[in-house]
């Protein structure tokens, strides 16, 4: 059978989508969540570029390029923030930021 | 289809011999070449001229205690090296060295595999190499370590952005990502080659000043810059670990030049076109080689090079009868052009090594975000306006 | 062929996800989301998508995670300490996640049970020509305000992570 | 002729008393407060005379009051034989009592405000008299009804006083709801209200509806006339100044149900089971009203008394069909009742303030002239052959008899009661030795005595003077009964047995009465207390009313629901909110969970919506 069925791709999808929402509530060090985050979109990816080898239209891979994109400036900008909570707070525990005074 | 399996295992085989042995003598060159520079002869103890000194490294490196300290992250540690020499290994894979090749009735291109985003493919290969100097730094948890580490890939990071702008801007003259049909546009004589097509000889410059950093090479190897950092990254490696990461960078060495030949030098087309006895210049160069080694060897300098130099000159005058069998004539010349391009680019690299003082790393991070990024920038910029005038 | 191939990475991405998840160490679970990464990138690959696959090696692999471990060997953050593990949210979380899981497998067995087998040459689509000539033509728009927002996003993270000069 | 200008002149005196009064001297109201009434007196006189026979009744349009398609009613008055009487008998009486006022109210506080309200109470009294119409009929019913409750709390500042008025309003505006039934009733069943059109079409109207109309009707004029279920207000009236009590409790207010009666007696001619209610009514609430008269001590509670049950005797009459001898009697009654207050006014003016008859006594000497001009009513009202009381009563008992002979022996024994107690009073008022610690009781001005001693001679000449039974012969059906002397003798003689045994028991033996109530403890105490009826009212409908009110309306409904609806939303409001801010905690991960399980059920309806559509 040398064909795999789409289905499985987006089973994947979903089961590294559901390990991404796992691993961002239970994990307490900030870091690893982000990466969870980042997890997630990445199964997002899986689906979109799926669903255009599907509809055979490069759409799709559109999305995927845009995704990425927008991942990496929020990377750039979350890790500065986790950065100056770091220096201000001393923790990457997200339990222990929980207020906005300082 | 199982022909296709055996062509690429003997293909395969046949590169890895080569590449492994061309990584050894490479560093064998270098010493050589840098000991000249510096006016004294260079490894010339193991076998005739240091020949076998690469061999005696490799048997040492190999000898040497795998010591691996108790307070190092364990699996990174291991992980490290063998992460960085693949992924410097692993572009070598796509690099066409030739044309085709007839052997035993089967033709097959001189190249392991064709992507049609070969130089994507490259391209991601060397962003990936980051990780091995960046863990092996951060997992031998010593300061020097951490902070060569650390060093090392912020400035592979940051060079790699003008190394790309570079290869995009050759890209869209011949305007194809596989390699193959990168050097097939190329074809035809000197003036077809992308170095002089408009300004691209700016674009080839960029390249191997990005390249000199990618691979951290002499004007930008401050991370392991032996008075500041120890040994960088891999002060806490020894033996085969410590050889892994030498191997790594010599790779990346050689990627990089095939890149440049490949991208800018019309990777294994000839400068004049065959008709006109591009043909015979190789002939011409070892039969050179070999006269003047011979003539070396008659009043030798010293005692003992009475014997080798009449040997490498006759070595090279077969070489050079060879190059004149038509039979081989049709894979050889290419091969050697290619490899002749390379060289001269590897060469430029130990020269530079040779000549050019240390950049400190404020002025090298400065160097590349100030000057080489905005340049490449407006380099690709103008390359792709005039593309699209012209078509 | 496909399916070994299909099999083989899914596998290597499932059980590297686990390990971002599990590893208490964030440096290990870099590496493991580094690998998750990788077996997708192949996946891609699977699915005829070249540019993407290129492209996530480059800028999710190569770019993002170089972060990410930067920022790791930075803060020198070490092993996440186990306390206060709140009983209410793994009581609350595991199942959600559960179901949150079950659900979505059983929506895509029962929404696409007729799904189109994948292959290697089934959709060559992904090249980056194609790439290119959509990216210029259809969404300019979006890549134009992508762009800004790179823009933006450099400006934040140098100005969150400079020093006060002070 | 201008019927409007009878009215309008208590109006008049009205205005000017009510907003200027308070910088008027006694002498200037007096003259506006009389002047007004006198003049109306005599303008009424001008268009009797000038209208002369009468035999159709004269009526003027001033404007449409209402008008809605086909239904219009219209501003109108006018006079026939009935309203004459009506009109001399209010105007007459009245400008005596404002007279007799002058003197009585002199050295009382709110002068010009009594005879505002008096002048007022006029002007309500004529309006409803000279109505053409139910629903104007109505506005000087409701008129009258207010200033009974204005005049009777006058001393606003004795809380007895206050309590009374409300009293007195509230009972009467239960009677009024009935009257308002009837009138909308009358609106659905003729689509009008004027007499003329109502009376020409009742006898086409279906009989049930005629009787629901008549027993409404009945409702209304129980109330205004104090009968059975609505007296209880009279009684306490007494708490008002005495003029009022004379000239409202007993000439003309209260004659006001009698004559609305008398007056759409075409509707109850057609409807003799609700005639048959009123003679019923009317002879129960005679003999009831008796009984308790008997035994009370206060000098006006006991006339009060009598006045509902010569009320009764009017119903009596109006039940039985006989119209004219009912108006008859209700004149007659306006004389010597009004004649009987005025006296006990000026007795309790010359033993200043004094009430109750056990401190009264041997007033003979002390004040002989309301003494005899008393003793004149008190023959007139007891029947006492040929006084004018004897020729009204009789008429109505001799009708009675004929109808059903068991009413004329009940009307005969009260006759004999009312005279018992008229008596009872006036001997233990004016005979036997003073028993009160006034040291020096005065006679009353002779501007009170005036309008007693021509009370006097109209109570006991009035009747030969107003043939009234042949005067409204023309409108009423009359009823030809043989003259019946016997029964006549009978109905005397119980009035004349009444009197002696009066005599004997108060003048002769005075010890008996109290021998007699002392044996018969349980039933005096009874009727003292009037038959515990206030009690019973007020446990049977006041208590559950205002408790149920309370209950239900105030604390069940306003405080339960409304007030619970308003505060429970917002404290519902409030505890969500609490609820909600336990979301807020700061803590990501929380937040985390709760978006995952939004996502869950976000699939699960798209599932479910997938579901159902596939």
């Amino acid at each position: 059978m040398t064909q795999v069925p789409a289905s499985w791709f987006l089973t994947l999808s979903a089961v590294l989508f559901v390990l991404g929402v796992a691993g961002f509530i239970f994990r307490r060090s900030v870091i690893t969540m982000f990466m969870s985050i980042e997890l997630m979109l990445n199964a997002v990816n899986l689906t979109f570029v799926t669903f255009s080898y599907e509809l055979k239209q490069v759409d799709g891979h559109l999305f995927v390029f845009f995704v990425m994109v927008v991942a990496a400036a929020e990377a750039a900008v979350g890790l500065a923030i986790i950065l100056t909570v770091y220096k201000s707070r001393a923790t990457l525990n997200i339990d222990e930021v929980n207020s906005m005074k300082n | 289809m199982d022909s296709f399996i055996v062509i690429s295992l003997i293909k395969t085989f046949v590169i890895f011999a080569v590449l492994m042995t061309t990584l050894a003598y490479l560093q064998w060159v270098e010493r050589k070449v840098i000991a000249h520079i510096q006016v004294r002869p260079g490894p010339y103890r193991v076998g005739p001229h240091g020949l076998l000194q690469p061999l005696a490294d490799v048997i040492k490196l190999i000898t040497k205690e795998d010591l691996v300290p108790p307070y190092v992250n364990k699996p990174l540690y291991l992980f490290a090296p063998f992460f960085a020499i693949t992924m410097a290994l692993l572009s070598i894979s796509v690099i066409p060295f030739g044309p085709t090749i007839e052997v035993a009735g089967y033709r097959t291109w001189m190249q392991l595999t064709d992507l049609n985003i070969g130089v994507l493919f490259i391209l991601a290969v060397s962003s990936m190499g980051v990780y091995g100097i960046a863990l092996a730094g951060w997992a031998s948890n010593n300061k020097y370590a951490l902070l060569g580490g650390l060093r090392s890939s912020a400035q592979m990071i940051s060079y790699e952005l003008p190394l790309s702008m570079a290869i995009a801007s050759p890209l869209l003259i011949s305007n194809t990502l596989s390699l193959r049909r990168l050097v097939g546009t190329q074809a035809g004589n000197l003036w077809h080659w992308n170095l002089f097509h408009g300004w691209q000889y700016v674009s080839f410059i960029i390249f191997l000043i990005a390249g000199f950093a990618e691979t951290n090479r002499v004007p930008f190897d401050l991370p392991e810059a032996e008075n500041e950092l120890v040994a960088g990254f891999h002060t806490e490696y020894s033996s085969m670990k410590f050889a892994s990461f030498f191997m790594a960078e010599y790779a990346n060495m050689i990627t990089v030049s095939c890149m440049a030949t490949l991208l800018f030098l019309g990777g294994w087309v000839p400068p004049w076109p065959a008709e006109y006895g591009s043909s015979f210049v190789p002939v011409i160069l070892f039969a050179g080689a070999g006269i003047i080694a011979l003539m070396h060897g008659l009043n030798p300098a010293r005692k003992r090079d009475r014997y080798t130099l009449p040997a490498f000159g006759v070595i090279f005058l077969i070489i050079a009868a060879v190059f004149l069998l038509p039979i081989v004539q049709s894979w050889l010349l290419p091969l050697f052009w290619f490899l002749a391009k390379t060289g001269a680019i590897l060469f430029a690299f130990i020269w530079v090594r040779g000549t050019l003082p240390r950049f400190r790393y404020d002025q090298l991070m400065g160097f590349t975000w100030k000057f080489l990024f905005p340049t490449a920038v407006l380099n690709l910029l103008a390359t792709a306006l005039v593309v699209a005038l012209v078509s | 062929m496909d399916v070994i191939l299909f099999l083989v990475f899914a596998i290597i991405a499932v059980l590297a996800a686990i390990n971002v998840v599990v590893q208490t160490h964030p440096i290990a679970s870099a590496v493991s989301l580094i690998g998750v990464m990788g077996s997708l990138a192949v996946l891609y690959l699977l699915l005829g998508a070249e540019f993407i696959a290129a492209a996530q090696v480059i800028v999710y692999a190569g770019a993002v995670m170089v972060l990410f471990v930067f920022v790791i060997m930075l803060l020198n953050a070490g092993a996440e300490v186990r306390k206060g593990r709140s009983f209410m949210a793994s009581l609350l979380g595991a199942p959600v996640l559960i179901a949150l899981l079950a659900l979505l497998a059983w929506f895509v067995e029962r929404i696409y049970p007729e799904s189109v087998g994948v292959h290697f040459g089934g959709f060559t689509g992904g090249g980056p020509e194609a790439i290119g000539r959509a990216l210029f033509t259809t969404y300019l728009l979006p890549f134009e305000i992508t762009s800004i927002l790179v823009l933006i996003a450099i400006l934040g993270a140098v100005v969150l992570a400079r020093k006060e000069i002070d | 002729m201008q019927l409007w200008l009878i009215p309008l002149l208590p109006l008049a005196g009205f205005t000017i008393n009510g907003l200027f009064g308070r910088r008027f001297s006694k002498g200037v109201v007096n003259a506006v407060a009389v002047g007004s009434v006198l003049l109306s007196f005599a303008w009424v006189l001008k268009t009797l005379i000038a209208l002369g026979v009468l035999n159709t009744a004269y009526s003027e349009h001033y404007f449409t009051w209402i008008q809605s398609d086909a239904f219009s009613v219209g501003c109108d008055m006018s006079v026939d034989r009935l309203t004459a009487i009506m009109l001399l008998v209010v105007t007459g009486i009245g400008s005596l009592i404002h007279i007799y006022s002058i003197g009585y109210m002199a050295h009382e506080g709110g002068y010009y405000r009594f005879f505002a309200y008096m002048n007022l109470f006029m002007f309500f009294m004529l309006v409803l008299v000279l109505a053409s119409n139910y629903l104007l009929l109505f506005v000087g019913w409701e008129g009258v009804g207010l200033c009974s409750y204005l005049l009777i709390g006058f001393y606003f500042d004795k809380k007895f006083a206050t309590d009374a008025g409300n009293k007195a309003f509230i009972v009467n505006r239960i009677g009024d709801f009935g009257f308002s039934l009837a009138i909308f009733y009358m609106v659905r069943q003729f689509g009008t209200l004027d007499f003329g059109t109502v009376f020409s079409k009742a006898p086409a109207a279906p009989e049930s509806a005629l009787t629901i109309i008549g027993l409404l009707l009945l409702l209304g004029a129980a109330g205004k006339s104090a009968q059975i279920p609505l007296y209880v207000w009279l009684p306490d009236a007494m708490a008002g100044p005495t003029p009022v009590s004379a000239l409202i409790h007993a000439a003309t207010m209260v004659t006001a149900g009698v004559y609305m009666t008398a007056r759409s007696f075409a509707i109850y001619t057609h409807a003799p089971m609700a005639m048959e209610a009123i003679a019923v009514i009317g002879i129960a609430t005679a003999f009831f009203a008796a009984t308790i008269g008997m035994a009370q001590n206060d000098i006006k509670k006991v006339f009060a008394y009598s006045t509902v049950s010569q009320l009764g005797y009017m119903f009596v009459g109006v039940g039985v069909g006989a119209f004219s001898a009912g108006i008859y009697h209700l004149m007659t009654h306006a004389f010597f009742k009004a004649l009987l207050f005025l006296g006990s006014g000026s007795v309790i003016h010359a033993l200043s303030g004094e009430q109750d008859m056990r401190q009264m006594g041997g007033m003979r000497g002390k004040i002989p002239w309301t003494c005899w001009t008393m003793f004149c009513a008190s023959l007139a009202i007891s029947g006492f052959p040929f006084t004018s009381g004897f020729l009204s009563k009789d008429a109505i008992l001799l009708a009675a008899n004929h109808h059903a002979p068991w009413m004329y022996w009940v009307g005969t024994i009260t006759a004999g009661m009312t005279a018992f107690y008229v008596f009872r009073a006036f001997f233990m008022t004016f005979f036997g030795d003073y028993r009160g610690h006034e040291h020096h009781p005065h006679e009353s001005p002779p501007v009170m005595l005036v309008p007693l001693v021509i009370l006097a001679g109209l109570s006991l000449a009035g009747g030969y003077l107003f043939k009234v039974p042949e005067f409204l012969g023309t409108i009423f059906p009359t009823l030809e009964m043989p003259e019946d002397f016997g029964l006549m003798a009978i109905a005397s003689g119980a009035g004349l047995l009444g009197i002696l045994l009066a005599y004997v028991m108060y003048v002769a033996r005075p010890g008996i009465p109290d021998a007699i109530a002392s044996n018969l403890r349980g039933l005096y105490t009874l009727v003292y207390n009037k038959y515990f009826v206030d009690e019973i009212y007020d446990a049977a409908v006041v208590k559950p009313v205002v408790g149920g009110s309370r209950l239900l309306l105030w604390k069940g409904m306003d405080a339960g629901i409304i007030d619970g609806m308003v505060n429970g939303v917002g404290a519902r409001a409030k505890s969500i909110g609490g609820a909600l801010r336990m979301l807020q905690s700061g803590n990501a991960r929380s937040y985390a969970t709760w978006v995952a399980f939004g996502g869950v059920l976000v699939i699960v309806a798209l599932g479910v919506a997938e579901g159902v559509t596939r």
